[in-house]
Formats: C-alpha cells, structure tokens, sequence
C-alpha cells in the first residue's frame, strides 16, 4: 500500500501558553506588524462586542457573531496582499474593516441598509455570502481567472466546518486542485455549525485529510493562534503565487457565543468546552504573548482599544445618520440594462406610497 | 382545542402524526437537539429518538436524495429546508428524482416525503432568508405544493401532507410563525390537499391569495370596507389547485385580484390568471390584476415593505379593477 | 451570408464573438477537445486554445459558479450546460448568485455571463435530456432568457446575449439542431433581447410561441390555411418580454392560444395568458387557451409525440378559441 | 505530522497474466461459482454486443456501451446477496439481467418504451440513473434506512469517475460515512467522463483516495479483474453488514468503447491505450484464467455463449412484439394520488387522436 498525500492531524501552533509551551516566532514579522496584528484582532473585536450590544439595543438586526474567530481572521488576512480578494462569509462580515472599510458599512449590512453593499472593486473583498458555501467556486473562479489573465493575484475564502459538507465546497474545491487556482480554502472550524457539531458533518478524524481527494495540501492550525495561522497562511499564499495552486487550511478553534443573535446555544452546546475557549480567547492570548516579549505596553494596549472604539461609535452613528433608503433603490441594479417592466412597476409604487 | 401559534400547530402536527405512524421520520439541519431553527421540531427527539428525528450535515442535496433512499427502505421521511432559499440545491434532487421517481417504477413504488420549510419574508433578516420559492415547486411535475396561512391549517395541512402517497412541499409563513394565534384541534387534523377556503365572503372582487398574504388580504377587504365587497379566497394548496372555487368566486364576483410575493414574472399569480383567462373569461368586468414581489432580488430589509404587496397596493389594485 | 444549421450558426456565434472580444471564453463538459456533445463549440478550442474554451470537471454548479468568479476576474464567460435537465444542479448558483451579484455591488460590478444549453424534446433520448426548464429561469430576478426558433436567431441572439451587460440564459431548440437550416448573416450579427418576431402575419388568431413551438405553430397555420389566419409570434425572449408586439398582435386578432412544450402548471405560458388577461382582457373575444406538455415527467420516448403539443393540438385549440 | 487512513495506490489483482504474473485464487469460490461468474460475464457481454447491432438497426435508440466494464458490474454484483440492493447509472443499465430480469425489459428502456421501467421491489434494482451521481444519496438513504429499521440489506451504488466531481456524490459519501450507511460506493474509474479525462476531474492521483475526506477506506483494484472486484466487493459488503459502514471501491480499467453509440471518441482517445484494453479485455482474461485452471472447456464456453445469444435474440423478439404504448401511460403514475387536471388532460388527449 502506497502513501497518499500528507495532511495533518497535529495543531500548528506559535504562541505558547506562558508556562510549559514555550513561545515561538515567526520570521520576518517585525514589532509594527506584531503590532498592527494586535491592531486587527482588538479592532475585530470590539466590533463584535458592540455589534452585540447595539443589537440588543435594536440598532442593527439578526447578527452573526465571530468573537474568538478573530485571530483566523486576522491571522489570514494578513498575509495577503491589498491585491489579493478576499471572500467572507456571514461569519467574516467585518473583515473588510482590515482593509480600512468604514465600519458603518459593514453595520449598515446588518441593519439591513443598502449601504451595507460596498463594492468589492475597492476594497477586493467579495460581497457577503449567505448561503453556506456557495462563495468557494465564486473564490476560484476568480482566482483562476486571474491567473489566466497573467495577473499576480490570490484568493482566500473563508468557510465553516458545516460548509465542508455541502457540494458546492467539494466542486470548487475539485476546480481548484484541476486549474491550480491560487486560492486558499480557509475552513474556521469552530466546531459547530449551528447546533449540528463537526462529527455529525464528517466521519474523517480531521478536516484537514479532506484535502487529500482534492490533490492539495492540507494544513492544520490552532485557530486561536494569529502567529499560526498567519504562517500557515503565508506559505499557502507563496505556494499559490508560485503555481504550485491550492491550499486547504483547517483552523480549529471552539464557538465560545452563540451562532447569531437569535441562537440559544444552551440546547446543545458543550459549557465546560465554551468556558475553556472563553478563558483562552485568541486576542487575550495574544496580548499576554506580545507582553511576555515585552511589545505591549498597558498604555499601548489601551490607545490600541481606545481607537476601535471610537471607530465603532463614530461607525454606529455614521450609520444612523444615513437617511433611509429611497423605494428606486428595490429596483436600482437588479439588472445592469433593465426590462422595461421594472421602471413602470417603480412608478406605480411611487404613486401609491406618495413619494 | 388549544391556542398554538402557528409554528406550534406544526411541531403538533408532527408530533402526533410521528407518534400514530412509526414509520414517519423527521431529518434536516439543526432539527434534532435544538429542535430545528424555529423549533418547528421541538421536543421530537426527546420523545422518538435521534433515529426519528435526525440531526443531518449541512447539505440540502444530500438530504433530500437520502430521503428518496429512506422512502425506497420504507420510511416516511417529512424533510426540513432551514429556509427558503436554502432549498435551492436541493432543486435538482426534486425535480430529477423526487417527483419522477414513483412514475419511473410505473406506479409500483411510492414515495410519501414531505419537504417542509419556512418561506417568505417581512422577517427583516439578512440575504436569502426571505424568498417564496413556490413556482419551482409548482412547475414541477409530480410534486404537490401546499401553503397554509393559519395554525389550524398549517396543522391540517402538513398532515394531509404526510399522509398523501405523492411528495408534497409545505411552505410554511415564517412571518406568522409567532405572530397568527389560533385555536387548533388537538390529536389527528387533516385538511385535504386540494380544497380552497373562502376566508372572508365578497361580492365585489375575489382577492386570491395563500400564506401570509391572506391575512394581508383580509386586512385589505377591512380597509375597503364600505367601497368594496371583497370575497378573500385561501387557496390552501396550489397543486392540487381548487379550481372549482376559484371559478365559482370569480363567477359571482366577476373580478380578480391574485397576491403573491413572489417575484411576479412566471410566479405562481400567472397560473391562476391564465386559469381564469382560460376558463372564466367571459366573467370578468375587468383586467385580472397582480399584486406581487418584483422581478429583483429581495431587497435589504431596510426596503423590504417596499417589495412586499402592502394593504395599500391591494387597495390599488381592487380600485383599478373597479374603476375598469 | 451562409447557409447553416442551427447548431452550426450557435457555433459561428462563438467564433465571432471570440475573435471579437478577448475576454469571452467558452467553458463546460466536453466543450473542449470534443467540440461538445452536439459540436456546438467545435473547433474554438483549436483555435482560441485551452485557455479559452475550456473542458471543465463534471459538477454544474462548479462550472457556474466558477463563472461568476470568472467574472470578477474580468471574463465574460460562455457557459455551456450539456442538457437542459443537466442544469438543475446549477439553479442554486444561478438563483442565489448569479440573479443577485450585480445588485449586491450597487451595480458596480457586472456579470455578463451567458449560460447556453440544448434543450427541449421529441428527438428520442433517453430520460431527462427532453427537458425545457424555461421558466425557472425565467422567475429568476436579475436573470434574462432567450430561445431562438431558427438559426439566424440563434447566432443574433446568443450574440445579443453574450454582449449583454447581465446574465442571460440562452436555451437553443435541440431538435431543430440538425433539421433548421437558414441563411445566416456572415460576422457579427446580433438580434436584440426583448424584441418579438412575426413569424407570419394573421387576423383571426395569435399564436405565441418559442423556440421549437415556432415551426410547429407554422405548421398549424398552414394545416388551418383557408379556415382562419392565424399570426405567429415568435417571442425569441422570454425576458425582457417584447409586451408591445404581444399586445398588438392580440388587440388586432383578438383570440390567443399559447404554445409552450414545458409542463403547463405555472409555466411560462401562464405569463403570457396573465400578461393577456391584464392588459388586454377588452380585445380577448374567446378565451386564452394554452397548448402545452402536461404536468407529468416528460415521457418515454415512444410516448413523446403524446406528450409534446403536435398540429393536431394546436389546430383544435384555435378552433375551439374560434368557436367560444 | 500524523498518519491518516490508508487509501490504496496499488490495483488489487488475482488474475494472472498466464505469463510473468501467476494466478491467484479467491477463497471460498467453487468452480460453480467461477463458473456462474463467467455466465454472467458472458450474458453482459453479448447484450452489450448484441445492443450495438440492435442500435445500428434502428431496432433500439441510443445506447450506453458498457463492452469491458462488465467484470466490475459481475463482480461485484455476485458478492451480493439477492436482499441487497443495486442501484445503477446507465453505465450499468443490464445489470438486472444478473438477477434474472429479462432481457425484453433491458431492451425496452434504450426503446423509450415504458416497459423499460421496471419495478425495483422484483429485483432490488433501483431504476436506471441518468443524472451523474445523483443516484448516490438514493444508495445511501436506502442503506442507512434499512439499518434503522433493523434489516440486514446493503446497497451497492455504480458510477463514473466523472461521477466523483459531482456535488450529489460528496453529499452522499458524507452521509454514508456519519451514518456508518451500509453501502459500497463503487466508482468504475474507465478514466473518460465522455471526451473527458480523469486527470482533469482531479488533481488527486487516484479515486481512492477521495475516501479519507468521509472517513471510510478507500480500495483500488483492477475493474477488468473480475475475481478481484469480487473478493474487493465481498471485503466491503462484510464490513458493511458488520455494521463498519461504507466502503468506497475504485475499480481501474480502460473505456474502449465510444461513450454512447452517438460518440465519436477519435476525436480525443488514446487510440493505442484503447487498442491495449480490447486486447485485455475483462472477459477473455477470465476465460483464459479458467482455461489455466482447467474449469472451461470449449464446449462449456460454446453452450454459455450460445444461450446468451439466445436470450438476446427472445428478448429483442419479445420487445419488438410489445404492443406500441397507450397515451395514458403519459399520464399514468405522474402521481400517485394526481391532481383532477390530468384526467381532463388524457381525455382531450384521446378525442384529438381519435383513439
Ligand atoms: C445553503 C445553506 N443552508 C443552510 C443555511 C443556514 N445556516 C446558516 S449558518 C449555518 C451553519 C453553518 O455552519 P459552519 O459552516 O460551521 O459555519 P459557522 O457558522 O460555524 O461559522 C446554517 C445551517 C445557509 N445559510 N445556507
Ligand atoms: C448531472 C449530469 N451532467 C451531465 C450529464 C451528461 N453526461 C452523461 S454521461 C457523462 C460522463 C459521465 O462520465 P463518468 O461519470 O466517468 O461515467 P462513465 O460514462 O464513464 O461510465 C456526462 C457528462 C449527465 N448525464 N448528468
Ligand atoms: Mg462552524
Ligand atoms: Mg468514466
């Protein structure tokens, strides 16, 4: 019996717990970009706090809740560059806030506001996508297509551990590994999808081992360890600039909230598990990682929190200034050369609502 | 009799249709433990099992092809879409095999699923949680489709719906899940597939609707009390589809008006005016005229009552057909 | 001009267009080294290379969804579904993407992809390669939808599509594939969307139809020559829809029958009988009859001519129309 | 790194080459067993002969060539018992004739005629699959229905390498492996999907190894070695009834036939490696295999070959002799319970034609 590709069960990982694991570096990165890592995950994660608070208070709807995916996020996003495209699903809606997207923006799509549609061209971040999965092909399909037009350019789509069971993962991943797409299938496993957990989407022992049908590498990360993921990422991302193709990157972390605002995670989910995560959330962990190397003064770390949020209320109320959205906006793009049909179908509305 | 909400009349129904039939199964994302996204399905797994009542991955395709397999092995399987819109993949299974499958086997297999999901929108959810997706149903052949716009029905109708030898969707209106509050009868309620009911009676116009827009129909004929005699028609199920009184109201009305929220290019208010046109022509004193979602993507949910028919558009539209 | 078979004039399209523009590259199963299972793409891989015209794994809602990456990458791909049947698994990508990415950039981005596939019946196939799935296409926001009956169409409107700023479904008649032949404008040629065709012009009646109803319809007019004049309106798109052609054709006749070879519950007929029963219901003298495939999976070959609508059909429905 | 499954590289063969490579022997196999193995072999290949002609009569209409796949469609089949179910693609539209359907019925579904549909309760074979793959979930919910109902049935599923990229063949798998469904997922890697190679449905270098991602072992083995497909299949029906779940098989050959009869393969085949499979086709090897092992004699081989022919030449005759189908059967059994149109529909029908 032949060997087949290598794929990993164990966790890649960087930071150390302070005690028996000892911290590890990594190269190239400088005390700025430790730094400006920090900046990413506080920013991450004081958007997702609030973006609790202000739906508690009504401000924005349903939300889709990411704290302690904040390292994945930034973790992989940063190793890209501004002309790489990222894909997000619900689950990454604020990344683009990495990218200096206005955070009233990313609340807008939350409240339901046409203005929480940016145009990706901008920011070379894909719209949200909803439906589980279905971004993958999108994600390749561009990456692809870049590379067919000569353009040095990288795509990263990021997923759940549910999302691996549906068709449209598995076909674009089969795309990928076929044209050598340069993409990087990010799975967040935060080992739920909903109430549903990762042994009930896949009898394989890792995610990571699905990578082997595709022909690509499968990395296996501590999805709470921003240094990890960003190497893993890094490497993905130079294998994918140098032709070599795809990788799949399996981060694991725990779901410490709940799936959205509307969830109650106490019907299923495992406490004792959500008390460990919580205590080991990856923004703290990487704090007391920077302080042990003496790169995070309290005053630092406090401007550093300061900053976000100031960025959050000015975002909040940027956001609520924005005047409602007019009836023509129903009707506005849903086709670039409209059938005829909808301008008298926008009229007629515009005579009933009066305005 | 008890009240129930209408999501509760459907945890009911399955609930007493699981327990008189050991050979109905419940499967679908989120549906066991949690007891589905609405708690459409709660308390099944704790009363039957998680082999009756199965949490499945997050793949509508592979869901519903297995319930074509638990059909073939003997089962009942009453299937759940966590949303509209997230049916979609699911579509070529029920179009390719769900609804050719029994024909294929020349009548000598059956296959009695029932795909149930939440539908619609006014919900102010984010994207793709909001769709009616009931044309695809429709138009396909083999499938039946019902819609209910009361807890009673809903109850009723899922049941007819489990029970039928043919697969049958159900579009549950998640915008009433919570909010329509009636009197539902306990133990087995069956309403058969295939029999409309006149909601509110009328002389002047027939308003033609199912789901959450009969309320919103009936709240329109309220508005035109004293103008307009509106006789509201629930069609309960759109196939099979009670022609008889649709023809009979538009007979003694002589005017229609059909609401959907669909988008309306070939929606499913297009095959009730190409009914009546067909066969009540000779009726009509006016235009039959639709009141409909818009050929565009469901809106951001800022605009949602933009999109949706609103108590004010019917009224127009009933003005129209009067003034025609 | 040259004469060409319908698929052959699909197949001059794509030369044009990709000699015309860089950016338009061909993309589906065996569309490659093979030239497609009909030879509709033949020779563009020869000639525009593999980058261009490209043999994609067998997974439809890859292939589609792959495209709209495509497009953000700046192609303007050609996506070809090898049957009609054969595109259900791509209804998700098409439904909750492919109708909505433009208006979720606030029309900043475009997505000018078209989807071509062969589709329809009587050509004596197997199951599920007979199917005419247009009106799921056709309900789908933000999607447009074009069916040719002759080859100069074929060429003029998958030219019209493929240079068309939105995603547009192009369905080509496979059973007039090998059997329509026609000259056709050399080079570019394009038919515009949403413009109507008088196949033949009448005064007693209106036929509507497209794609392989077309010539059918013809053939009724003919086997009626002499008992009534019928028009034939050839709609060549579906969406936009040329209202104006119908309207006028109807108001001058006053009688329709509708002609579509798709299951008639909430097909695309209906549309068009609801479109006459708003907006021309006063010129209507007979009721809206539609002549369609009935709802039931398409049949066994030997069965065909029962199921698809024949002269015989069509005659006695204009005959009946006649008489009320 | 760690270790994850075994996925075979390697083709599992017994039949020698009569040369260099020696026989080997399947335990528990009696010379009526091989010998009910070649009958079985030889009754598909003459309908598969016979049907090419039939075709080119205009006797039947287009056609699925399956010349050369029959060792995987006998031998796996034979593992079975007549409880277990079959669900095939129309790659394997006559595998009914090995549990005795007859050959008219086989004929009548390449007719369009409804006799070609049979009922899958008279043979436990499910009706013939046209969409790629999407028969895979078919196979899996029977299986995993049949164990919670506490049956001892197992489901044996056919398809393409083609078939591997489909979306409705990974939601299947992963259905058959979080359910421990007892089912063989057997994949008849011919290496063309039509005009398409299998190295550009995947970049994974073999099928096999698709298995890991679901957590099921993956098998490769020689599909023109009917012993080994069979002692491969036998393996997997026995973990399966041990309740150890879904096996996937890639059983290897070489497609050296057109596609369909409507395809022209000149156009992309490797003519030499076509040329190479006639030459070691599956059904002369074991017929060479036997003659080694002094289990056929020529008149043995004339008999079976003789009554194949024969009930070729019957069933064609009991087809064609089928009275042409009555319009109703358009209408009959779209529904069980149909809806009051279509009797209207059938009725309108009849008056038009007068019949
Ligand atoms: C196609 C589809 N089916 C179902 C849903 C409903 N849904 C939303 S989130 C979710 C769970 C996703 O889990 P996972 O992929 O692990 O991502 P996570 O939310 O944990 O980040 C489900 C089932 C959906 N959005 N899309
Ligand atoms: C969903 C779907 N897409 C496309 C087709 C058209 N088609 C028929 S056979 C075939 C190739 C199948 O290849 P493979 O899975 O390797 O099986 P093989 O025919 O080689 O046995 C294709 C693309 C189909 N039948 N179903
Ligand atoms: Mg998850
Ligand atoms: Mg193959």
């Amino acid at each position: 019996m032949s060997q087949v590709l290598p794929a990993e069960r164990g966790l890649r990982r960087v930071i150390g717990d302070g005690a028996s694991v000892p911290d590890g570096q990594v190269d190239g990165l400088s005390a700025d970009d430790l730094l400006a890592l920090y900046r990413g995950l506080v920013l991450l994660r004081t958007y997702d706090e609030r973006s609790v608070v202000y739906h508690r208070q009504g401000r924005i709807g349903t939300y889709a809740i990411f704290w302690n995916h904040e390292a994945m996020q930034v973790g992989s996003a940063f190793a890209l560059e501004r002309r790489d495209w990222i894909f997000p699903s619900y689950r990454e809606s604020a990344i683009g806030l990495l990218r200096g997207m206005p955070v009233a923006t990313v609340l807008q799509w939350w409240r339901g506001h046409p203005a929480g549609w940016w145009n990706p061209l901008d920011w070379n971040v894909a719209s949200i996508c909803v439906p589980i999965g279905t971004h993958v092909p999108h994600a390749v399909g561009f990456a692809w297509g870049a590379k067919l037009r000569g353009e040095d350019r990288v795509a990263l789509v990021m997923f759940g551990d549910g999302a691996t069971s549906e068709g449209s993962v598995h076909e674009g991943m089969t795309f990928a590994g076929v044209t050598k797409a340069p993409v990087i299938l990010f799975c967040n496993n935060n080992q739920w999808a909903i109430s549903t957990p990762v042994s009930e989407q896949t009898a394989a022992p890792t995610l990571a081992e699905k990578a082997i049908g595709y022909g690509m590498p499968g990395v296996r990360v501590d999805g709470g360890d921003v240094l990890a993921v960003y190497e893993a990422t890094r490497e993905a991302v130079a294998r994918a600039r140098a032709g070599d193709g795809p990788t799949f990157i399996e981060a694991v972390t725990y779901r410490a909230a709940p799936h959205a605002t509307a969830d109650d995670p106490s019907l299923y989910i495992d406490e004792e598990r959500v008390a460990e995560a919580r205590e080991n959330e990856c923004v703290g962990r990487f704090a007391r990682y920077l302080e042990r190397a003496g790169l995070l003064s309290e005053d630092v770390a406090a401007e550093i929190k300061d900053d976000a949020l100031a960025r959050l209320r000015e975002g909040i109320a940027e956001a609520e200034a924005e005047p409602p959205a007019d009836p023509a906006l129903v009707f506005d793009y849903a086709y670039a050369s409209p059938p005829p049909g909808l301008a008298d179908d926008l009229a007629e509305l515009r005579r009933i609502l009066g305005r | 009799m008890s009240e129930r909400f209408l999501v509760e009349a459907v945890n009911d129904a399955l609930h007493v249709e699981m327990e008189r039939d050991a050979s109905v199964l419940v499967l679908g994302e989120d549906v066991g433990k949690l007891g589905g996204v609405f708690r459409a399905t709660a308390g099944l797994q704790e009363r039957f099992g998680a082999n009756r009542c199965i949490d499945t991955p997050l793949a509508e395709a592979g869901i519903l092809g297995t319930a074509v397999g638990l059909c073939m092995a003997g089962w009942r399987p009453v299937v759940e879409m966590q949303y509209d819109a997230f049916s979609y993949p699911a579509l070529d299974q029920l179009i390719t095999h769900v609804g050719r499958y029994h024909w294929r086997t020349r009548g000598t297999m059956t296959f009695p699923l029932t795909i149930r999901m939440p539908y619609g929108g006014g919900v102010r959810a984010p994207e793709l949680h909001d769709d009616s997706p009931e044309a695809h149903y429709v138009h396909t052949p083999g499938v039946k489709v019902a819609i209910p716009s009361t807890p009673a029905d809903a109850k009723g109708l899922l049941t007819a719906a489990i029970r039928d030898p043919d697969p049958v969707v159900v579009l549950e209106p998640k915008l009433h899940y919570r909010t329509a509050k009636q009197e539902v009868p306990d133990g087995e309620h069956v309403v058969p597939l295939g029999q409309a009911r006149v909601a509110r009676e009328g002389v002047d116009v027939t308003l033609v609707a199912y789901g959450a827009m009969v309320p919103l129909c009936e709240r329109a004929a309220d508005a035109l009390a004293g103008e307009a005699s509106c006789e509201v028609l629930d069609l309960r199920s759109l196939k099979p589809l009670d022609e008889d009184a649709l023809l009979a109201s538009v007979a003694k009305t002589g005017r229609a008006v059909i609401v959907q929220e669909a988008p309306r290019v070939a929606g499913f208010a297009a095959e009730i005016a190409a009914v009546l046109a067909e066969k009540a022509v000779f009726d009509l004193h006016g235009p039959v005229l639709r009141v409909t979602g818009y050929d565009v993507p469901y809106p951001y949910w800022q605009l949602e009552d933009y999109y949706m028919p609103s108590v004010e558009r019917v009224t127009d539209a009933v003005r129209r057909v009067l003034a025609a």
